[in-house]
């Protein structure tokens, strides 16, 4: 019971992980960009949970925590970075930033 | 935590302090020189303090963190290798319009994070190091984004980086996660007895690939390297240098313990992935940077390449026997320690003839033509360096090359050897075509090799030449502590 | 000690030739003249030693001047400089060929001459370290070291193409080498593993037993590395193209002494450290050597630019070099070190004279030569000598280095020695076509606009190949005085080989 | 005394040096005393030397100079060998040198490059007397290829004629191809006997191999092909009638009388090595019987007089090689040192007349020289004789030895002495139409005959050596070489041979006197007509070898050299370089600064690595 249980909640992260991963191939809006990110850290946070809960540990759930704070200080700089992007180029697409190639 | 437990964690309470200082000074004066030279205080102090306690027992202070000889020699090297760094910004800094003060702030933290990576044998340190680095590194690359010479592209470059940086370190965390499903525990040593006992199952084995993928992204290894010329060359001087030197070196160092201890490099899976990697980095690295004009980028395509190469020693550390083990450990030890000081001087170089207060950077290959004729001294420095990273004798680049082939050879990795011999024949050409820019005549009057080089970026230049030079000529000292360091790893 | 000191005479010299331009601009030619007389000075006690003075060493008899410092304890490499009579000469050779070069660069060199002198004096000691290294790490880190001075040599005061041809030489050299570093690495554990000691020591190397694929490639990677270096058919491409972009002190540096160390490779490693793989892999150097002579030969003649030309004939020429190792017997390794030397001082006139004539006609196309024996007789019995030299011509040094290699050879493979032979007669084909093109035959307009006073030799270029030419009639008479001292050396070296 | 011997290298060997040291800047009689001067010696101390010699009947005498090259047991010495072969040799190269060198300061006086051609034929002196002095073949082999230089030098002595430099290549470079089989038979020699030294070769050769030894044979046929190079016989003939670019008295004292004979000097010398191959010996006779007929031939067409006496001298080698091949060992010398008188004073002469003529060689321009340059005609009349054979010039004594031998021997035969009577009458034939070419007939042009002592007294001194040399050598000589060679008796075939045998050449030289003297036959007529005229096309390119050889070498080589001018083992490294350049096109293709691009090749490649490390 616990197996399958297990698989579950992986599998629902893993697709998680996946839409995130897709969110940030596609997206040209830097905004959606790490928004997306956000869902693959909170896949793996969901990973986390599901194994310590399978572990009966809490070191899945502190772990968690510290995944949040990563997407917290991720988005505070990412958003920094999107103000300046817009400021420049007037607009949020990253495909204006292809000065640095080659 | 015991009070020994404390007192061994002193430096790092002084790197982290350090931050934490700078805030509170700023909040009173804004006074670029005393900052720094906090910082670098601050760097120095933790740095021998580390240095004096090497030889005495490994301290594990908390499950978190551990201070043995291989930590703290890496401790060390971060923190003395960061002096440069501080030194470098400075001299960066003074001539350019933008704020000054924070950016150190937001270098001691990463260096913070370094160390505790170098301390790290848990998952949790592991991850909160990286991403102390990481995040701080994000800000760095795009701190000069202000005033009238800013250089467009560094935005450009922390974004790219902060992005693609996100994704990365979600895969490794998905990949600590996975292990963590498998295993049940999060140090290193606790999951060595597990994949000894036989639990290894599908997910712990796709957690370490995940965790490859993360620590790859990090280490710019082929084909997780695609941000890194671009950050490269969009990041200021000092912060590119930095990338460069300590946060690849640190994650590179971590990556050693985390598969030695938990036994993951003894897979063949892994090893098979690794070689590949290796392989892939070694030819495209050097590919990339065949024709590339310009220096940023090729110093970055070239460090993709050499961390190829420290592939070839890292598998070799898997090997049974223990003197072969400590030889490969060695090789790794020496080549990261040859590769951040041979970096040193390369960046040296470049910042020497950069000039931020226009936001210009000597990155163009022809930038540097007659330079020999200019500034025979800078060349010639700048072209040690380069011949260092092609590993030509009596430069550290060779011994540490050197190494590699022992190590490999004590593997038997012909096969992995043979690429290295042919990538480096390709090398070769892009290191010595920069040597013959400088070597030409110089054209017309060259702006950039006229400027008087800063007493600080001098003073790198020097004491990392010399350092250069005195690991090739004379590396038994750097082995022997090497050699000690590795020890606690047996 | 000496060799130490000879080597650090050098080392010292060229900075000092470096900085002594800040002074004036002349006084680094000094500089450098001052260093190769005190190298020859410091050279003189080991020219003269007695058999009473020579060492043995690990069983070797016949050595000189065994220095050994610890090192990298590490990895068991010493400091170790030991020479024996094969060492000495071609010591010897260098500084006098240092000499030459010096003469030769003595007017050409204008430019940045303090540090074309620093190159020039560090090349030396490179091969100087190089002859005299008995540690194969610090055989390799000479082997290196010569390249970086060379290749500025080359990219600095060379002609139109040199940047192509600098990186070509470099990267082909260097590639071979990481080859035989790793080779070197391998062979050394292999040692580790069935003495139990590591050591990067010649002499503790000799017994490693190296049977099987194993030794074979072991020895490959040797080979390769200082095929490339003599340079043999089919990786001599960076030799044509780096001699004729090299300036002439360059060409002659190149082709007189940097050919040797490979030579002296193939003498010193191969057959004592692999016997078994070397007897086996025989056939194919054979092959090697013969298409080398031969190829290189036929290449040479179809050259129109003289340095070019020259630059074959020096690989024709060290193909019995590779003939004569692989014969392995007292006729043919004698005959191989004094073809070495010969070839040294052939080629070196050679390349002096090629230089002289582009100095003067700014090309180096023998289209636009023709008829200059009226303009500069003296020049033109001087350039005739050496192609006559270089065909083989009895009574001169390359006569007899060739005879003994051809006759050592031909008693233990005879059709390689015949085919090989051949080259004596492509050899005349090819040099005096040279002499044909460029001194013979009618006058072109080239030169007519040169006054012959303007064109003849001086007194400098007359003293440079003096000595080159009395070095080659000496070595055509009296090889013996060479032979003296390179029996005992080549004698034990001989006997850690197969026997014949 | 006899330890003086060094001396008759030395002298020629100090002229060389002294005038090449002061690079031509000499006065010119002071040249003149140092390279005619330095022969002279070199004569005179072979005199005294051949006095003390046969005076103390001795066999053989040996001087070790020094030793020149070591090398475990291989340590040929700088040492000389005398005995009755090099001292007739020796006589020949110093005595007949001495009269070209005295004829030469005259006939190359005006020329601008005097003290040059001293230089090169003192030089040649010294390289062909170590030829003959050496005791060991290295250095046998020293003055062989130093003769060939010399030969090389002096043949493109006038340089600017790119013609006569590519003669000179040629003759060095087909000389070079027979040295090389000789220098292949040195070392086949000295693997199988140990050493070079001849006489302890020769004895050892006798000990270790029976006869019709193969391996003797190998040797001695690879001694044979440097023999065939440097005397001109089949098939390596073709370079000799281009030698005659250089100056004539080059053509009389290396082409004629001193270094083409090298070739017999070293099988004469070798002779027990051949004794032991009767094969190689009959091999020996063929060859000089193919090239005497071949040669005269070709001698009766050409219109060129030095080329004419060229293809003669060719012819009278194959006469000598003849000899050698039938085992008359002491003829083959005693025809080499005939031939030497009556051909330098042939060759001289020619050089008189050409001089006279403003240096016209076309003999057909020539005519009714007779009346015009009378001393000239009757040396070369002369001459003539001794070339016909005509008893009792020189030639005559040395030739009628050679075709009795030939009858008797075993390796020679009818079929062989057939083949020489044939020569014979051919010898007869061309010479007697190029005299009679040259001399009779109408006159054209004005001439300006040489006149001096220079120019006359040589040719006077070969002339009377000419008539009557062979006689005292016939009668005087023969002990030296007899102590040399084996003794065998005196040849006597039946009268009816030696009677054929003498009486040929004088219809040979009726039927051209019929042809060319009286014109009573148009020889022209008969040279074109519709058989003939092929024919004489044929011998006159010397029965298309050149033609051949360039087909067959040169123009293979030539093309070989030029498809493959860039080297295309190059191909090598381009390739890898541009392999290296497209590599890097492609990947920094992948670097086109798309953000998203770098996110789904990370994700791409995180597949990938996942699946190898979980699924491989």
């Amino acid at each position: 019971m616990n197996t399958v249980i297990i698989d579950h909640a992986l599998l629902l992260a893993a697709i998680l992980f996946c839409i995130g991963l897709l969110g940030v191939l596609v997206r040209r809006n830097i905004i959606l960009m790490l928004i997306s990110m956000e869902v693959m850290l909170n896949a793996t946070g969901l990973a986390f949970i599901a194994a310590g809960s399978y572990w009966g540990q809490a070191d899945g759930q502190i772990m968690f925590i510290a995944v949040v704070t990563l997407g917290a200080a991720e988005v505070a700089v990412g958003l920094g970075l999107t103000l300046l992007l817009f400021k420049r180029y007037n607009s949020v697409d990253v495909d204006n930033l292809k000065q640095l190639r080659g | 935590m015991t009070i020994e437990e404390l007192i061994a964690l002193v430096p790092l309470l002084v790197v982290a302090s350090i931050s934490v200082i700078l805030m509170l000074v700023v909040s009173f004066v804004r006074h670029h020189r005393l900052i720094s030279l906090i910082t670098l205080a601050g760097f120095i102090a933790a740095g021998i303090m580390v240095f004096q306690s090497m030889g005495q027992p490994a301290i594990q202070i908390t499950p978190l963190i551990i201070l043995d000889d291989f930590s703290r020699f890496f401790i060390v090297m971060t923190c003395f290798a960061s002096v440069p760094a501080v030194l470098l910004a400075y001299d960066y800094l003074r001539r350019s319009e933008d704020l000054k003060e924070e950016y150190y702030m937001l270098l001691s933290l990463a260096v913070l994070g370094a160390v505790v990576l170098a301390a790290s044998n848990h998952f949790a340190s592991f991850f909160i190091g990286v991403e102390l680095l990481s995040v701080s590194l994000f800000a760095m690359v795009g701190y000069m984004v202000h005033g009238e010479h800013k250089r467009v592209s560094t935005l450009e470059a922390s974004i790219k980086y902060m992005i693609l940086s996100g994704v990365s370190s979600s895969f490794l965390l998905f990949g600590v996660a996975l292990i963590y499903l498998n295993f049940g525990v999060l140090t290193f040593e606790g999951i060595q007895q597990k994949i000894l006992n036989g639990t290894l199952n599908g997910y712990g084995m796709m957690g370490i690939a995940m965790l490859l993928i993360g620590v790859g992204f990090k280490l710019s290894w082929v084909p997780f390297h695609m941000w890194t010329p671009d950050v490269y060359e969009g990041a200021p001087v000092p912060v590119t240098a930095f990338l460069a030197t300590i946060s690849k070196v640190i994650v590179f160092a971590l990556g050693l313990r985390f598969l030695h201890e938990s036994g993951a490099l003894g897979l063949f899976n892994v090893q098979a992935a690794l070689a590949f990697i290796g392989v892939l980095s070694m030819l495209v690295g050097n590919g990339l940077a065949l024709m590339q004009d310009n220096l940023k980028r090729l110093l970055a395509y070239s460090s993709i390449a050499h961390f190829g190469y420290l592939i070839i020693a890292l598998i070799a550390a898997s090997s049974a026997s223990a003197t072969n083990k400590a030889l490969a450990m060695e090789a790794v030890g020496f080549y990261l320690v040859a590769y951040v000081v041979t970096t040193w001087v390369a960046f040296g170089a470049l910042s020497a003839l950069s000039q931020p207060e226009h936001g210009i950077e000597a990155e163009n290959l022809k930038d540097y033509r007659g330079l020999f004729w200019q500034r025979p001294w800078l060349a010639a420095i700048f072209s040690v360096a380069l011949l260092s990273l092609a590993g030509v004798p009596l430069t550290a680049g060779f011994i540490a090359k050197f190494y590699v082939f022992a190590a490999g050879a004590s593997y038997t990795l012909w096969f992995l050897l043979g690429i290295l011999i042919i990538s480096s024949a390709i090398g070769l050409y892009y290191y010595l075509k920069v040597i013959m820019e400088m070597c030409k005549p110089a054209e017309d009057e060259n702006d950039f090799q006229k400027a008087a080089i800063p007493f600080e970026n001098k003073l790198i230049l020097l004491v990392m030449t010399a350092f250069v030079l005195y690991l090739g000529i004379s590396p038994q000292a750097l082995i022997e502590s090497l050699n000690s360091a590795i020890k606690v790893l047996m | 000690m000496l060799v130490l000191w000879l080597i650090v005479v050098l080392f010292v010299g060229g900075v000092l030739a470096g900085l002594a331009e800040r002074v004036h601009a002349a006084a680094s030619r000094w500089v450098t003249l001052a260093t190769l007389v005190v190298s020859a000075i410091l050279l003189w006690p080991l020219a003269c030693a007695q058999p009473q003075a020579f060492e043995s060493v690990a069983g070797q008899s016949g050595w000189l001047a065994v220095l050994q410092w610890e090192w990298i304890p590490r990895f068991g490499i010493t400091f170790l400089l030991a020479v024996d009579g094969i060492s000495v000469l071609l010591i010897a050779l260098t500084i006098f060929l240092g000499f030459i070069a010096l003469l030769s660069a003595w007017e050409e060199i204008q430019t940045r001459v303090g540090f074309f002198y620093f190159n020039f004096l560090w090349t030396l000691a490179g091969v100087v370290g190089i002859f005299a290294a008995l540690d194969l790490f610090l055989f390799f880190i000479f082997w290196e070291i010569m390249l970086i001075p060379m290749f500025f040599i080359i990219v600095i005061w060379g002609h139109e193409d040199r940047y192509y041809a600098a990186l070509k030489f470099f990267i082909y050299t260097q590639a071979s080498s990481l080859l035989l570093l790793l080779s070197m690495i391998a062979l050394v554990f292999l040692n580790w593993q069935q003495s139990g000691e590591i050591s990067f020591s010649w002499f503790d190397l000799l017994g490693t037993k190296t049977e099987g694929v194993f030794g074979l490639l072991l020895m490959l990677g040797f080979f390769v590395a200082f095929l490339v270096k003599l340079p043999g058919v089919p990786v001599h491409n960076w030799l044509p193209d780096a001699h004729t972009q090299a300036p002439t002190p360059g060409s002659v540096i190149l082709a007189g002494i940097l050919l040797k160390t490979g030579a002296y490779g193939l003498l010193r490693f191969i057959v004592p450290l692999f016997p078994e793989a070397a007897l086996a892999f025989t056939p194919y150097a054979l092959i090697i050597a013969v298409v080398s002579v031969l190829y290189a030969a036929k290449m040479a003649f179809a050259q129109n630019d003289m340095k070019r030309l020259i630059a074959y004939s020096s690989i024709s020429h060290m193909g019995f070099v590779t003939l004569g190792v692989f014969s392995w017997n007292a006729l043919a390794l004698q005959g191989t070190l004094l073809q070495m030397i010969a070839h040294g001082l052939s080629s070196a006139g050679l390349f002096a004279m090629a230089g002289a004539i582009q100095h003067r006609l700014h090309t180096r196309a023998l289209s636009e030569m023709g008829g200059m024996w009226s303009q500069a007789p003296r020049m033109a019995a001087i350039a005739m000598f050496f192609a006559i030299a270089a065909l083989g011509l009895p009574g001169l040094g390359n006569f007899v280095g060739e005879f003994l290699v051809l006759l050592g050879s031909f008693q233990m493979h005879p059709i390689a020695a015949i085919l090989a032979a051949l080259g004596m007669i492509l050899a005349p084909v090819y040099a005096l076509y040279l002499l044909q093109k460029s001194f013979l035959g009618e006058q072109s307009d080239t030169f007519s606009a040169h006054s012959a006073s303007l064109f003849e030799f001086k007194a400098r270029e007359v003293l440079m190949m003096g000595l080159l030419i009395f070095g080659l009639i000496l070595m055509g008479f009296f090889p013996r005085l060479l032979t003296e001292y390179s029996d005992v050396a080549l004698n034990s070296l001989q006997a850690l080989g197969w026997g014949p | 005394m006899l330890n003086l011997l060094w001396l008759v290298p030395f002298f020629p060997f100090l002229g060389f040096v002294l005038l090449v040291s002061t690079s031509g800047k000499m006065p010119k009689p002071w040249t003149t005393m140092i390279g005619a001067g330095s022969i002279g010696l070199a004569a005179l101390t072979t005199a005294l030397i051949a006095y003390e010699f046969l005076s103390q009947d001795m066999t053989s005498f040996q001087l070790h100079l020094w030793t020149w090259m070591e090398a475990g047991n291989f340590a040929p010495g700088f040492s000389l060998y005398l005995d009755g072969l090099a001292l007739s040799m020796l006589f020949v190269i110093t005595g007949v040198g001495f009269l070209i060198h005295i004829y030469a300061s005259g006939y190359m006086y005006d020329d601008e490059d005097f003290p040059r051609f001293f230089t090169y034929t003192n030089l040649f002196v010294a390289a062909m007397v170590m030829l003959v002095l050496a005791d060991n073949l290295v250095l046998l082999f020293l003055g062989w290829e130093g003769v060939g230089l010399c030969s090389f030098l002096l043949i493109g002595f006038w340089y600017k004629d790119p013609a006569n430099g590519l003669a000179a290549r040629k003759a060095f470079v087909v000389t070079r191809v027979g040295d090389t089989a000789f220098a292949i038979g040195l070392f086949l020699l000295y693997k199988h006997v140990g050493t070079l030294d001849i006489q302890e070769a020769m004895i050892k050769a006798k000990l270790l191999w029976t006869e019709d030894n193969a391996t003797a044979s190998l040797i001695c046929a690879l001694l044979l092909g440097g023999a065939v190079g440097k005397s001109a016989q089949l098939p390596l003939q073709t370079w000799l009638p281009d030698a005659m670019a250089g100056p004539t008295p080059v053509s009389a004292l290396i082409h004629a009388a001193t270094m083409v004979t090298a070739g017999v000097y070293l099988i004469a010398r070798n002779h027990e090595l051949f004794l032991l191959s009767p094969d190689m010996m009959y091999a020996v006779a063929v060859v000089g019987v193919l090239t005497l007929l071949m040669s005269g031939f070709t001698a009766l067409t050409q219109s060129d007089l030095k080329r004419v006496l060229a293809y003669s001298t060719i012819s009278q080698i194959g006469y000598m090689f003849l000899a050698l091949g039938v085992g008359a060992w002491s003829s083959a010398i005693f025809h080499l040192m005939t031939h030497a008188f009556f051909k330098a004073l042939l060759f001289l002469t020619a050089g008189t007349i050409i001089l006279s003529l403003h240096h016209e060689q076309n003999i057909f321009k020539m005519g009714g020289l007779v009346k015009r340059l009378p001393l000239p005609c009757i040396l070369f009349f002369i001459g003539c004789l001794g070339l016909i054979a005509v008893p009792p010039t020189s030639g005559f004594w040395s030739k009628e030895q050679i075709l009795n031998a030939t009858w008797e021997s075993s390796t020679g035969g009818p079929l062989i002495w057939l083949g020489a009577v044939l020569g014979a009458f051919m010898t007869a034939l061309y010479t007697t139409r190029m005299f009679c070419i040259v001399f009779l007939g109408p006159s054209n042009g004005d001439v300006h005959e040489p006149k001096g002592f220079k120019f006359v007294a040589p040719l006077v001194v070969l002339a009377f050596l000419a008539l009557v040399g062979g006689v005292f050598v016939e009668t005087a000589w023969q002990l030296p070489l007899s102590n040399v060679f084996p003794g065998g008796h005196a040849p006597h075939p039946p009268t009816v041979i030696v009677v054929i045998a003498i009486a040929t050449p004088f219809l040979g030289i009726a039927i051209s006197y019929l042809f060319y003297g009286k014109r009573v036959f148009s020889a022209e007529k008969f040279a074109n007509s519709a058989l003939m005229k092929p024919l004489k096309t044929f011998f006159d390119s010397g029965w298309a070898m050149d033609w051949f050889y360039d087909l067959l070498l040169v123009k293979p080589y030539q093309w070989l050299a030029k498809i493959n001018k860039k080297d295309c083992v190059n191909l090598l490294p381009d390739a890898s370089s541009a392999a290296a350049k497209i590599l890097h096109a492609a990947l920094s293709m992948t670097q086109n600064g798309q953000l998203r691009l770098y996110v789904g090749v990370m994700g791409t490649a995180a597949l990938f690595v996942i699946f190898v490390v979980v699924f491989l």
